[in-house]
C-alpha cells in the first residue's frame, strides 16, 4: 500500500515535470489525468488502510556526521484521510480550472504550478520526518506564492504574493526553530519516534526548570519556544491572528486557486501540523491555542459581515472557520477539529467555485458592455438564481453547510465542536465560558453573512442595470467543466457522506476514526440544547438578513401604494428597529474590526517592515562610514607620518645636516640623561 | 708650567681664534687667508705633539695644495660670486643661525663633559706605553720610523690610496674640463 | 708633557667651530673650509695620542692618510662646486634646491 | 603523474600555451581557457569518483589518511644554527577538500564561459585567469604551509589586475582596497607561519617543518618554542597561541569575509567583471573558510574551542548584518555581494559549533554557495552586459521581456533564500541544527545564536523577494526606454549552458545531499573528535 | 728605527703571505690601470672598448672570488684569515658579499652603456668605467676591512667615486646639484666619523678591532665617551647605509643622479656597507664583557624608524626614482633587522636578502630608464598606459616590484621569509621585545610598501593614456629590455628555487 501512496504522491510531480517542457492545452489534461489517477489510487489506499493501523515505510536518505536521516511515508488515519481529501478537492478544481483558465495565455504555466502544489501538498501529508515535513511545508507556500502571483503584471497580485510568502516565512522560521529544538532534544527528526504511541516526546517531562528527555535536557523555556514556533507556523499557514492578513490579499490569485489552496488544502495544513505534533502541547499551550482560534474566528466573522468583495467575504469566512478548527484543537476536540477540516474543505471549496463561476460570468458581462465595474463586487450582482440555477443550488448547499444547518456535513462537524467547547469550558473556571459563547455568536454571524452573500448575489435583480440600464448579458452555468465539480462537491457537502445519522456527530465514521479514548463524558443537555438553539437562531438571523437585504429593496419602488405600503412600512419600521438594535452595532463592530485589521494588525506588520528597512539603512550607513571610515583613518595616519618625514626634504643640504646633527645630539643627551 | 705648555696655549689660542674669525667673518677672501693662520697654528700643535713630519705635510699639502685649490675655485667661479659673497653678510646672531648655534653648543657641551669624564692622561694603554718606553721622545726622529711603517705595516693603505688619488684625479678632471663642441 | 685632555678640548672646540661653519655659511667653498677644520680637529686628536704609540705609529700614519684624503675630497668637491656654479650661477647651497619633495 | 599535481598545474600549461600563441589567434584564447577548465573538471570528477571514504581515509590530522598524496622535497636551505629549512611540495586531499575541488572546477568552467564577453587585451586576461585558477586549486590541495601560503598569495595579483584592468568605473579603488585588505591579513599570517615553523619539529627528520599535519600534533612542538603547547609563551602579554590563532583567523576572515572585515567585498564585486565576481564569490570566499577549518582549527584546536563563542557570535553578526545591508542596497550586484556576506556567516557559525552537523552543514553551505553565488553573479552579468546598468530601481517587469531569464533568476533567488529542495536549505538547516545541538552536547554556543541565525533566513527571503517583485514583476517600465527594450534580449544558449549546470547542481545537492555528505562525513567526524579532546 | 728592525722580517713574510688571498683585488687594480690606459690612449671614443675590458676583467675577478672559497676551505682556522698585518679579514661571508658586488658590477656596467641619456653625455663614458672599477676595489676593501684605517680609506674611496658618478653628467643641472649635496653631506659625515675614529684611537691606542687593544680598551674606558665615539663612527657607516637620520641625501641624490648611477648608488655601496657593519659589530657583540653600548637596541630602534619613515614617505612620491629611493631606505631598515640578530643564520639571511634586493632594485631602475628612453616618462603620470603599449617591460616591472614588496612567488618573498625566521629564532631564545617589534613593523611596512609599489602597475596598466604619445625612437630600448627581462626571470626563478642562490652565497 505504501507504494501506492507513493505513486499517488509522485503522479502530480510527474505531471509537473512533463508540463515544464510542454505547452498549450495539453498541460491541462496532463495535470488533470495525473490528479485523477492519484485520486483513484488514494481511494484504493484509503479503502484498504483506513483504521488499519499505521504503515511506516522509510529508507536512509543521507548520513550527516554520525546521524542518519530517513526519508519515508507515514500512513496513519490522519495522513490517509488528508491524502484522500486533497485529491478529492484537487480533482474538481483541476476540471474547473481547465475551463476557468481556458483563455489565459499562460495556461500551461498555471497547470505546471498547480501540479507542483498538489505534489507538495500530498507529500506534506504523508512524509514521516520533520525535515521533509518542513521541506514540503515550505514548498506548499512557494507554489501558493507562484499561484497567487500568477497574474504577475497585476501590482496588487505581486504585492499579495510577496506578503503571503514572507508571512509564511515567519511561520516557517518558527517551525524551523521548533524542529531544531526537538532535534537538539531528541536527536531525531522521525515523526513516529517522536510523536507516535509512547514516543520520545511523551516520555519527556519537566523537572525543576529543565525539559528532560531520554537523550538530553535543556531549559524548559525551550519547550515553550518550540511550541511557540509551531503556533507561529500554524498561524501563518492557517491564517490565524495575527498572521492572517495575507489570506484576504491572496484572493488576487485566480479563483480556482483560492478554492484549492486558500480554502481547502493549504490553509488546512496548519491544522494538520497541529494534528501531527499534538503530543507536544501541554494544557496551558492548548488553552492559548483555543483562545487564539476563538478570537480569530470571531474577528474574521465580524469582518466578513461588511465586505462587498465576494471572494474576500469567503476568505474571511475561511479564516473564521480555521479559527474554529484551531480552537477545537485547543479544547482537545482533536477529532471534531479534523472532522471540521474535512467538511469545511468541501463546502468552502464548493463556495469558492460558485464564486468563481459567478465572477467569471460577471466578467463576461463587464467585458461585453465595457462596464467600469469590479466583477467581484456583490453590490453589482443580484437575481442570478434564475440565470444560473445549478450554481444557485450549489451555493445554497454550500452556504447551509457553512452555517451548519441540519442535514449538511457542516452541521455535524461544527455542532460537534461547539458542544465539546461547552463541555470543555465546564471543566475549567468560569472565565473560560467566554470561548464557547463567542463561538456561538460567531456561528450566528456566520449565518448572517452567508445569508447576506447569497441574497445579494442570487436574489433581487441584477444591479448592474443601475449602472447601465440596458446590458447584453447571457449568463449561464457554463460548460460541463463548471457543472461537474459543483455537483461533485455539493454531494460531498451532505450528511450521508460522513454519517448516517444526520444529527449525531459521534456517529460519524470520521469522528470515530480519530476519537481519542479519553474524551469528556457527554452531557446530554448540551447535545440537545446547542444544536437546537444554534440552528433556530441561525435561521432567525438568516430571516433577518433576508428582511434587510431583500425586502427593504422590494419596498422602495412603490412607496405610494397605501395598504401594501403601510404593511411594508411597518415591516420596514420593524426591520429598522432590528436594524438599529442589532444589525447596526454588529456591522459597526465588523467595520471597526476590519479597520483594526487593516490598520493595526497589518499596520503592525508594516511597522515591523519599516523597522527592518530602517535597520538596514542604519547598517548601510554603518558600513559606509564607520567601518570604511576606520580604514580611511588608517590610511590618513600613514599619509600623515609620510608627510612628516617628507617635511625634512627641503632640498637644502645644510638643513639636512642640521637635522641630522640635531637627532644625533638629541640621542647623546638622551643617553647621558638616562 | 714648562715652555711647551706656554707654547701650546699660544698656539691653540691662535688656532681657535683664527678659526672663530673664519666662522664669523663677513669677508670671504679674508676668511680664507685667516684659515692659513689656523693651519699654521695647528701645524705648530702637531710639532708639540712630537709629529714633525705630520706638521710639515700639513703645511705642504694644505697650504700648498688645498688652499691654493680653493683660491683657484674662487677665480674660476668668477667675480660676481665674490661680489655676492662680499656683500655684507649677516652676523652670527642672525636668528637664522640660532638653531645651528644651539646644536653646535649642545654638541660641544656633550663632548666637553665626556672628555672631562675620561682623564685621558691615565688611560690604561697610555700608562702602559709610558712603562714600556713606547712613547716618542723629543730625541728620536720619527721619519725613518714612518717610512718603514709605510712600507710594511701600512703598505696596503699606501697602495690603495694611490689608486684612490688616481681615480679622484680622473674624476675631477672629467668634471671640470669643458665639453668639446660636438 | 702637555696633558692630553688639553688636546682633546682644543680639538673639540675646533670641531665644533668647523661644524658651525658648515652649518651657517651660505657658500659651498666656505663649507669646505669648515669641513677641513673638522678634519683637522680629528687629526689633532690622532697626533696627540699618536705620541704614545711609537711602535705602530698608528696615530701619525692615520693623520697622514687623513690629510691626503682631505686633499682628494676637496679636489673632487671643488670640481663639483664648479659644475654647480656653471649650471646655477651660484654656489650658495640654499639656492641649489631643485631636487626636493 | 600524480592526479592532483596535474589538476593544479594544468591551467599553467594552457596559460603558457596562450602566452606563446600570437595575438592573431586572439579568438582562440577563450576556447583554450574553457578547454583547460573542462579538463580540470574532468580530472576533479575522476578524483571524486576514485575518492575512498571510510574512517581509514578521514584525513585531517593523519598524514597517511590523505589521498592522492604527492610529497617531493623542494627547498632545503641550510640555516646553520637552526638546522635545515625543509620545505616540501606536499599535496593531498581529504573529504573536506574533495567536494570543494569539484565545486571550484565547475565554477571555473562557468567563469570561463562567462569571460567570453571580455573584449580588450584578451591575452593578459586569460593568462591571469588561468594563473588564478592554478592558485585556487593549489590552495585547496596543499598540505605544506609554505606551499599553501605561496598559492594563497599568488591569487592576489591576478585578481588585482583582473579587477583593476577589466573592471568597472571605480575599479582602481576597488582593486587596491581588495589587495591591501588581503595582504594585510596575509602578511601577519606569514609571521605566524614562520613562528609555527620554528616551533614544530618533524619527529621523523628532527628538523623544523612547514608540514601542516605535523603542526596539528601537539607532541611536535618544542617545549620552549613560541607556540609551544606545554608552557604558554606570551606575545605582547597575550597568550602566544591565542595571538597566533587570532592572526590566522583574521587573515582568513578577511577572505570569507566576516563582518567587520568585509567592506572590500562589495566594492570588489561591484567593480569586477562578471567572470571575476563569479570566481570571487564562488571560490575565493571558500578559501577563507577552508583555511579556517584546515589551518586555524587544525593547528590551534585548543584556541578554536575556547574562542568558539566569539566565532559563532561573529558568524551570527555577519548573517544578520549582511542581510540587513543587502536589504538596503539599490545596486543589484552589491545586494548579492552582501547576501554572500550573510550566507558565509552560516559557514562560520557552523564551524564554530564544532558539531558534526554544524561542520558538515558549513561545508555544504560552502559548496552550495559556490554554485548559487556564481549563478547569481552570472545572472547580474547578463543584465549588465546588455544595458550596463544594475540599479534595481531602473528595471521593472523584466518578466515579460526575458521570461527564461526570469525563471533562472527565480530559481537562483529561491534556492539561495533557502527554499527546501535546493542545496542551500540543507546546508543552512543543518548548520543551524548543529549550532543548536552544540548548546546541548558540547555547550560551546548558546541556543539563542541558532535562533538569531534563523532570522537571517527570514531576512534573506525579504530582500530576494523584494528584488524579484521590484525588478521582474509588474508592468514593464525601464529607465532606458525603448533602446533597453531592444537590448534586453532573452538569454542565449551560451548563458543557458552556464546556468543550467549550476541550477541542476543546486537542485541535485538539495535532493541528494549524500553527494557531499557521503564524502565529507568521515573527515568531519575525525575533525570533531580531534577537537573534542580540548573541550572541557 | 732600530726598534722596528726586529719586526721587519715578520712584517714582510706577512705581506708576502697575504698576497694570494688578495688576488681579486690585485686583479682589480690591474684592471683599473688597463681601463685607465685604454681611456687615455683611445680618447673619448674608447667607451665601448673600456666597457668590454671592464666586463671581461670583472668576469675574471668573479672567477677569482670563487677560487678564494676553495682557498679558504683549505685553511684550518675556521675559514678566516687576516691580511696585511690585520688590515683586512677574509672570510666566507666577505666572499659572498664580493661575489654579489662583482656580479652586479658587471650588470651595472652593461647597464651604463644602455641608458640613452648617459650615452648622450658629451664627455664620453670611459672615465665612468675607470671610476667604477676603482670604486669596486674600494668596495672589496670595505667588505674585508677590520682596521679603522682601512675602513676609513675604503669608505672615502667609495664615497669619492660615488660623488664623481653622481655628478658625472656635468651638462645636467640635476646631476651637478645631486653631486653637490652628496659631496657636502658625505664629507661632513666622514669628518664626523674621522673624529669618532680619532676618539676611539685615543681611548685605546689601537686601530684594529679584531685583535689589539681596541675592544678591551673601550671596555676599560668611560662608557659615556665610548658611546659618543661609537655613535660618531656609526654616523659614517650610516651615511653609506643611509638609515635614519643619515638618509636625507638619499632621495635628492637618487633622483638627480643619472639613473644607472642611481642603480649603482642604491645597491653596491649599501651591500658593502652592511658587510662593514657586520665586521665592525662582530668583535663587540661577541665579547661578553661588552656592556657600554647596546648595539641590538640601537639597531632595532634605527631599524624600526627607518622602515616606517622610508616606506611611509614613499607613499607620497610621484617620481619613480624618488619612490625607489625611499623604498631603498625602507629596505635598509628591513635588512638591519637581520643584522640585529647577530647570528650566522641572520647573516646568511641578510646576504640573501641583499642579493635579491639588488637584483630587484637594479631591474626596477633599468626598467625606469627603459620607460624614460621609450616614453620619456619620468614620473607616474608619464607611465599611464605604457604597460599595455610595452607589455613585456610592464610585466617584468610588475614581477620585480612584487619581489621588492616581498610577495610570493618571488625571490623577495624568500628573502623576507629568511629574515623573519632568523629573527624569530633569536626571539625564541631571548624574548626581546624589540625583535618582536621589528618583525611587526616589518610586516606592517610591507603592506604600506605595497601601497606605493602597486601604484606603478596601476599607472602602467590600469590608467588609460590621456594623450597618445607617438612611439619615440627605441634605439637603446631593446638592450635594456632584454637585460631587465632576464633579471625579472631570475627573480622569479629564485622565488621558486631559492636553493641555487643560497648555495652560492
Amino acid at each position: 500500500m505504501a507504494y501506492h501512496a507513493l505513486a499517488a504522491v509522485l503522479l502530480p510531480l510527474l505531471a509537473f515535470v512533463i508540463n515544464c517542457f510542454i505547452k498549450g492545452k495539453a498541460t491541462g489534461w496532463v495535470s488533470t489525468i495525473a490528479i485523477l489517477l492519484s485520486a483513484v489510487i488514494s481511494i484504493i489506499v484509503f479503502s484498504h488502510t483506513f483504521n488499519g493501523g499505521a504503515i511506516h515505510l522509510s529508507r536512509v536518505w543521507f548520513t550527516i556526521g554520525d546521524t542518519q536521516l530517513y526519508a519515508g511515508l507515514l500512513l496513519n488515519n490522519l495522513s490517509i484521510l488528508m491524502l484522500l481529501l486533497v485529491n478529492l478537492i484537487a480533482l474538481p478544481v483541476h476540471i474547473f480550472s481547465m475551463a476557468y483558465m481556458g483563455h489565459d495565455q499562460r495556461y500551461g504555466r498555471y497547470f505546471t504550478c498547480l501540479s507542483l502544489f498538489c505534489f507538495s501538498m500530498l507529500a506534506l501529508v504523508v512524509v514521516d520526518n520533520m525535515v521533509l515535513f518542513y521541506t514540503f511545508w515550505e514548498l506548499v507556500g512557494f507554489s501558493s506564492y507562484l499561484l497567487i502571483g500568477f497574474w504577475y503584471k497585476k501590482e496588487k497580485a505581486i504585492q499579495a504574493n510577496k506578503k503571503a510568502f514572507i508571512m509564511n516565512r515567519i511561520g516557517d522560521v518558527g517551525l524551523l526553530i521548533a524542529i531544531l529544538v526537538i532535534y537538539a532534544q531528541f536527536h531525531t527528526f522521525d515523526l513516529v519516534k517522536l510523536f507516535g504511541q509512547g514516543g520520545l516526546v511523551s516520555q519527556s517531562f519537566f523537572k525543576d526548570g529543565l525539559w528532560i528527555a531520554p537523550g538530553a535536557s535543556i531549559p524548559a523555556i525551550w519547550q515553550y519556544i518550540a511550541c511557540g514556533g509551531i503556533f507561529l507556523a500554524v498561524c501563518a499557514k492557517s491564517a490565524q491572528f495575527p498572521l492572517h492578513t495575507w489570506l484576504p490579499d491572496a484572493m488576487e490569485g485566480p479563483t480556482s486557486v483560492s478554492a484549492l489552496i486558500h480554502a481547502a488544502t493549504m490553509v488546512a495544513a496548519g491544522i494538520f501540523l497541529l494534528g501531527r505534533v499534538y503530543p507536544m502541547f501541554n494544557t496551558a499551550e492548548l488553552d492559548a491555542l483555543a483562545f487564539i482560534g476563538c478570537f480569530t474566528a470571531f474577528m474574521a466573522a465580524t469582518i466578513a459581515l461588511t465586505q462587498n468583495d465576494l471572494k474576500r467575504i469567503l476568505a474571511f469566512s475561511t479564516i473564521s472557520q480555521l479559527g474554529f478548527m484551531v480552537m477545537a484543537m485547543g479544547i482537545n476536540a482533536y477529532a471534531s477539529s479534523l472532522f471540521h477540516l474535512v467538511t469545511h474543505a468541501f463546502f468552502k471549496c464548493l463556495l469558492f467555485l460558485v464564486a468563481g463561476v459567478v465572477i467569471h460570468e460577471m466578467q463576461h458581462v463587464k467585458d461585453e458592455n465595457q462596464l467600469d465595474i469590479d466583477p467581484q463586487n456583490i453590490l453589482y450582482m443580484g437575481g442570478l438564481r434564475k440565470r444560473m440555477p445549478l450554481t444557485f443550488i450549489a451555493a445554497i448547499i454550500g452556504g447551509a453547510a457553512l452555517v451548519g444547518l441540519p442535514l449538511t456535513s457542516g452541521y455535524l462537524s461544527k455542532d460537534g465542536i461547539l458542544i465539546q467547547a461547552f463541555e470543555w469550558s465546564d471543566t475549567k473556571s468560569i472565565g473560560y465560558k467566554i470561548v464557547p459563547i463567542m463561538m456561538l455568536i460567531t456561528s450566528w454571524l456566520t449565518a448572517f453573512y452567508v445569508a447576506r452573500l447569497i441574497f445579494k448575489v442570487f436574489f433581487g435583480k441584477l444591479r448592474v442595470l443601475d449602472v447601465k440600464p440596458v446590458v447584453i448579458c447571457h449568463i449561464s452555468d457554463g460548460g460541463w467543466q463548471y457543472r461537474v465539480p459543483l455537483i461533485l462537491l455539493s454531494l460531498c457537502c451532505l450528511f450521508p457522506v460522513f454519517s448516517l445519522d444526520p444529527l449525531l456527530y459521534e456517529q460519524s465514521w470520521l469522528f470515530k476514526a480519530f476519537t481519542t479514548a479519553d474524551h469528556l463524558e457527554r452531557m446530554n443537555i448540551y447535545h440537545t440544547i446547542i444544536p437546537a438553539g444554534l440552528n433556530i437562531l441561525s435561521i432567525a438571523v438568516i430571516y433577518l438578513a433576508y428582511a434587510i437585504y431583500i425586502q427593504e429593496r422590494k419596498m422602495l419602488p412603490f412607496a405610494q401604494n397605501n395598504w401594501a405600503f403601510d404593511f411594508s412600512y411597518n415591516q420596514w419600521y420593524f426591520n429598522k428597529a432590528y436594524n438599529t438594535i442589532f444589525v447596526k452595532p454588529v456591522l459597526a463592530l465588523g467595520s471597526g474590526l476590519f479597520w483594526f485589521d487593516r490598520k493595526v494588525v497589518d499596520g503592525f506588520i508594516r511597522l515591523l517592515q519599516n523597522i527592518l528597512l530602517w535597520l538596514s539603512k542604519v547598517a548601510d550607513v554603518m558600513d559606509r562610514y564607520v567601518i570604511d571610515g576606520f580604514l580611511h583613518l588608517l590610511t590618513a595616519i600613514v599619509q600623515y607620518i609620510g608627510n612628516f618625514v617628507r617635511s625634512f626634504q627641503t632640498g637644502r643640504v645644510q638643513y639636512y645636516l642640521l637635522s641630522m646633527l640635531a637627532v644625533i645630539v638629541a640621542w647623546f643627551i638622551f643617553k647621558t640623561l638616562i | 708650567m714648562s715652555a711647551a705648555n706656554i707654547l701650546f696655549y699660544i698656539m691653540s689660542f691662535i688656532a681657535l681664534a683664527s678659526a672663530s674669525y673664519v666662522a664669523v667673518s663677513k669677508n670671504l677672501v679674508r676668511s680664507v687667508f685667516v684659515f692659513f693662520v689656523t693651519l699654521f697654528a695647528l701645524a705648530g700643535l702637531y710639532v708639540l705633539a712630537m709629529a714633525d713630519f705630520i706638521a710639515v705635510t700639513q703645511i705642504v699639502v694644505y697650504v700648498g695644495g688645498i688652499l691654493v685649490l680653493i683660491l683657484f675655485a674662487f677665480m674660476l667661479s668668477g667675480r660676481e660670486t665674490l661680489d655676492v659673497l662680499q656683500s655684507p653678510q649677516r652676523s652670527i646672531w642672525k636668528i637664522k643661525n640660532l638653531p645651528a648655534l644651539l646644536i653646535v653648543a649642545l654638541l660641544f657641551i656633550v663632548l666637553f663633559n665626556v672628555i672631562l669624564k675620561t682623564d685621558a692622561d691615565h688611560l690604561g694603554w697610555v700608562s702602559d706605553s709610558i712603562k714600556t718606553k713606547n712613547y716618542i721622545s723629543n730625541s728620536g726622529d720619527m721619519t725613518a720610523n714612518i717610512g718603514v711603517n709605510l712600507m710594511t705595516r701600512y703598505l696596503l693603505p699606501f697602495e690603495i690610496i694611490s689608486i684612490l688619488l688616481m681615480m679622484a684625479l680622473v674624476g675631477a678632471a672629467h668634471l671640470s674640463r669643458k665639453e668639446r663642441a660636438e | 708633557m702637555i696633558s692630553l685632555t688639553h688636546y682633546l678640548v682644543v680639538s673639540a672646540i675646533l670641531f665644533c667651530i668647523g661644524l658651525y661653519v658648515v652649518l651657517v655659511k651660505r657658500n659651498a667653498i666656505q663649507i669646505l673650509i669648515g669641513i677641513e677644520m673638522m678634519l683637522n680637529a680629528a687629526i689633532l686628536n690622532l697626533v696627540a695620542f699618536g705620541q704614545f704609540d711609537r711602535h705602530n705609529n698608528g696615530g701619525q700614519m692615520f693623520a697622514l692618510f687623513a690629510i691626503v684624503l682631505a686633499a682628494a675630497t676637496t679636489a673632487v668637491a671643488l670640481a663639483i662646486v664648479l659644475n654647480v656654479y656653471r649650471r646655477y650661477k651660484t654656489i650658495d647651497p640654499d639656492k641649489v634646491d631643485q631636487l626636493k619633495d | 603523474m600524480n592526479l592532483l599535481t596535474l589538476l593544479i598545474f594544468i591551467p599553467l600549461l594552457f596559460g603558457l600555451l596562450i602566452v606563446v600563441l600570437p595575438s592573431s589567434l586572439r579568438n582562440s584564447y577563450k576556447y583554450i581557457t574553457l578547454l583547460a577548465a573542462i579538463v580540470q573538471l574532468g580530472i576533479s570528477l575522476l578524483l571524486y569518483s576514485q575518492f575512498k571514504t571510510g574512517a581509514a581515509n578521514a584525513g585531517i590530522n593523519h598524514e597517511n589518511q590523505f589521498q592522492f598524496v604527492q610529497k617531493l622535497p623542494w627547498i632545503q636551505l641550510d640555516l646553520g644554527t637552526m638546522g635545515k629549512m625543509q620545505i616540501d611540495y606536499f599535496v593531498g586531499i581529504d573529504g573536506i577538500s574533495i567536494t570543494l575541488l569539484v565545486m571550484s572546477a565547475l565554477v571555473m568552467v562557468v567563469a570561463a564561459i562567462a569571460s567570453w564577453e571580455i573584449t580588450k587585451n584578451l591575452k593578459g586576461y586569460f593568462v591571469l585567469f588561468l594563473i588564478l585558477d592554478m592558485a585556487v586549486f593549489g590552495v585547496f590541495c596543499s598540505l605544506d604551509f609554505f606551499l599553501f601560503y605561496l598559492f594563497y598569495e599568488l591569487m592576489l595579483l591576478p585578481l588585482y589586475f583582473l579587477i583593476g584592468m577589466w573592471g568597472g568605473a571605480r575599479r582602481e579603488y576597488a582593486a587596491i582596497k581588495f589587495f591591501l585588505y588581503t595582504l594585510f591579513g596575509s602578511v601577519f599570517m606569514l609571521l605566524v607561519m614562520v613562528g609555527l615553523y620554528l616551533s614544530v619539529k618533524d619527529p621523523a627528520t628532527g628538523s623544523h617543518t612547514f608540514n601542516i599535519i605535523q603542526m596539528m600534533n601537539p607532541a611536535n612542538y618544542d617545549a620552549n618554542s613560541i607556540f609551544s603547547t606545554v608552557n604558554h609563551q606570551t606575545l605582547f602579554g597575550f597568550p602566544a597561541r591565542t595571538v597566533g590563532f587570532v592572526v590566522l583567523f583574521i587573515a582568513f576572515a578577511i577572505k570569507v569575509p566576516v563582518v567587520p572585515l568585509h567592506t572590500w567585498l562589495p566594492d570588489a564585486h561591484v567593480e569586477a567583471p562578471t567572470a571575476v565576481s563569479i570566481i570571487l564569490a564562488g571560490v575565493l570566499l571558500k578559501i577563507g573558510s577552508y583555511g579556517i577549518i584546515r589551518i586555524c582549527m587544525g593547528i590551534f584546536p585548543d584556541v578554536a574551542v575556547s574562542g568558539s563563542f566569539a566565532l559563532g557570535l561573529l558568524g551570527v553578526i555577519s548573517i544578520l548584518y549582511g542581510a540587513l545591508n543587502a536589504l538596503a542596497q539599490r545596486d543589484l550586484k552589491r545586494m548579492i555581494a552582501y547576501s554572500s556576506v550573510s550566507h558565509m556567516g552560516f559557514v562560520l557559525l557552523g564551524i564554530a559549533s564544532l558539531t558534526t552537523e554544524g561542520i558538515s552543514g558549513a561545508v555544504m553551505q560552502m559548496v552550495s554557495h559556490g554554485f548559487l553565488s556564481s549563478m547569481l553573479f552570472f545572472l547580474v552579468g547578463v543584465i549588465y552586459t546588455r544595458v550596463h546598468d544594475r540599479d534595481i530601481y531602473n528595471f521593472r517587469g523584466l518578466g515579460t521581456l526575458m521570461p527564461q531569464f526570469t525563471v533562472f533568476v527565480m530559481i537562483a533567488f529561491f534556492a539561495s533564500l533557502g527554499l527546501p529542495g535546493f542545496s542551500a536549505f540543507i546546508a543552512e538547516a543543518f548548520t543551524l541544527a548543529g549550532t543548536f545541538k552544540s548548546g546541548s552536547i558540547n555547550g560551546l554556543l548558546p541556543h539563542w545564536m541558532a535562533a538569531c541565525a534563523a532570522l537571517g533566513i527570514l531576512l534573506s527571503a525579504c530582500y530576494f523577494l523584494w528584488t524579484l517583485q521590484r525588478m521582474f514583476f509588474g508592468t514593464e517600465r525601464l529607465k532606458g526606454g525603448e533602446e533597453w527594450k531592444h537590448a534586453l534580449k532573452d538569454i542565449n544558449w551560451r548563458e543557458k549552458s552556464a546556468l543550467v549546470p549550476l541550477a541542476l547542481m543546486a537542485l541535485l545537492l538539495g535532493i541528494m545531499p549524500s553527494l557531499v555528505f557521503g564524502k565529507i562525513n568521515d573527515s568531519v567526524i575525525a575533525l570533531v573528535d580531534f577537537t573534542k579532546q580540548y573541550i572541557r | 728605527m732600530n726598534d722596528l728592525l726586529a719586526s721587519l722580517p715578520g712584517q714582510l713574510t706577512n705581506t708576502i703571505g697575504s698576497l694570494p688571498y688578495f688576488n681579486p683585488e690585485i686583479y682589480l687594480a690591474v684592471l683599473f690601470l688597463l681601463v685607465l690606459i685604454t681611456d687615455l690612449i683611445f680618447g673619448r671614443d674608447s667607451a665601448w672598448i673600456c666597457r668590454i675590458i671592464a666586463i671581461g676583467g670583472l668576469l675574471i675577478i668573479l672567477f677569482k672570488d670563487l677560487q678564494q672559497i676553495g682557498l679558504l676551505q683549505t685553511r684550518a682556522d675556521a675559514g678566516s684569515v687576516f691580511l696585511f698585518s690585520n688590515m683586512l679579514r677574509l672570510y666566507r661571508t666577505a666572499i659572498s658579499f664580493k661575489l654579489i658586488i662583482d656580479f652586479f658590477a658587471i650588470v651595472l656596467i652593461i647597464y651604463f652603456g644602455l641608458d640613452t641619456r648617459l650615452r648622450k653625455h658629451p664627455k664620453g663614458l670611459s672615465d665612468l668605467y675607470t671610476i667604477v672599477i676603482a670604486s669596486i676595489l674600494g668596495l672589496h676593501i670595505m667588505v674585508m676591512a677590520v682596521d679603522l684605517l682601512s675602513v676609513y680609506i675604503a669608505i672615502e674611496m667609495v664615497s669619492l667615486a660615488s660623488y664623481l658618478l653622481a655628478a658625472y653628467r656635468s651638462e645636467n643641472g640635476f646631476s651637478a646639484e645631486s653631486g653637490l649635496k652628496y659631496v657636502l653631506f658625505g664629507a661632513v659625515s666622514s669628518a664626523v666619523m674621522l673624529y669618532g675614529i680619532s676618539l676611539l684611537y685615543g681611548l685605546t691606542g689601537s686601530l684594529n678591532y679584531f685583535d689589539g687593544n681596541l675592544v678591551p680598551g673601550l671596555i676599560a674606558a668611560n662608557p659615556a665617551i665610548v658611546t659618543v665615539a661609537i655613535i660618531l663612527v656609526l654616523v659614517g657607516i650610516g651615511f653609506k647605509l643611509s638609515f635614519i637620520p643619515m638618509h636625507f641625501w638619499v632621495p635628492d641624490v637618487y633622483q638627480g643622479a643619472p639613473t644607472p648611477v642611481t642603480a649603482y648608488l642604491s645597491t653596491l655601496p649599501k651591500v658593502a656597507a652592511f658587510a662593514l657593519l657586520i665586521n665592525f659589530l662582530t668583535p663587540f657583540v661577541f665579547n661578553l664583557k661588552w656592556v657600554a653600548f647596546d648595539f641590538r637596541l640601537f639597531l632595532s630602534v634605527i631599524g624600526v624608524i627607518t622602515m616606517i619613515a622610508g616606506n611611509f614617505a614613499a607613499v607620497w612620491q610621484k617620481n619613480i626614482k624618488r619612490i625607489l629611493a625611499y623604498s631603498s631606505i625602507g629596505h635598509t631598515g628591513f635588512a638591519l633587522m637581520a643584522v640585529a640578530t647577530f647570528t650566522g643564520q641572520g647573516i646568511s639571511a641578510l646576504t640573501f636578502y641583499l642579493a635579491v634586493y639588488v637584483f630587484a632594485n637594479i631591474g626596477a631602475l633599468m626598467l625606469a630608464s627603459y620607460f624614460t628612453n621609450v616614453g620619456g616618462a619620468e614620473d607616474l603620470d608619464g607611465y599611464k598606459g605604457l604597460g599595455i603599449k610595452y607589455p613585456l617591460a610592464g610585466v617584468s616591472f610588475v614581477i620585480i616590484l612584487i619581489s621588492l614588496t616581498g610577495l610570493p612567488v618571488s625571490a623577495g618573498f624568500n628573502g623576507k621569509l629568511l629574515v623573519f625566521s632568523s629573527v624569530y629564532a633569536v626571539y625564541e631564545q631571548n624574548h626581546n621585545l624589540w625583535l618582536l617589534l621589528l618583525m611587526v613593523t616589518g610586516a606592517l611596512t610591507t603592506v604600506v610598501s605595497l601601497f606605493y609599489y602597486i601604484k606603478i602597475p596601476l599607472y602602467l596598466f590600469l590608467k588609460k593614456q590621456d594623450i597618445e604619445i607617438g612611439p619615440t625612437a627605441v634605439e637603446s630600448g631593446n638592450g635594456l629590455l632584454i637585460v631587465s627581462v632576464i633579471l625579472a626571470a631570475i627573480v622569479l626563478l629564485l622565488g621558486v628555487f631559492p636553493t641555487y642562490l643560497v648555495g652560492i652565497l
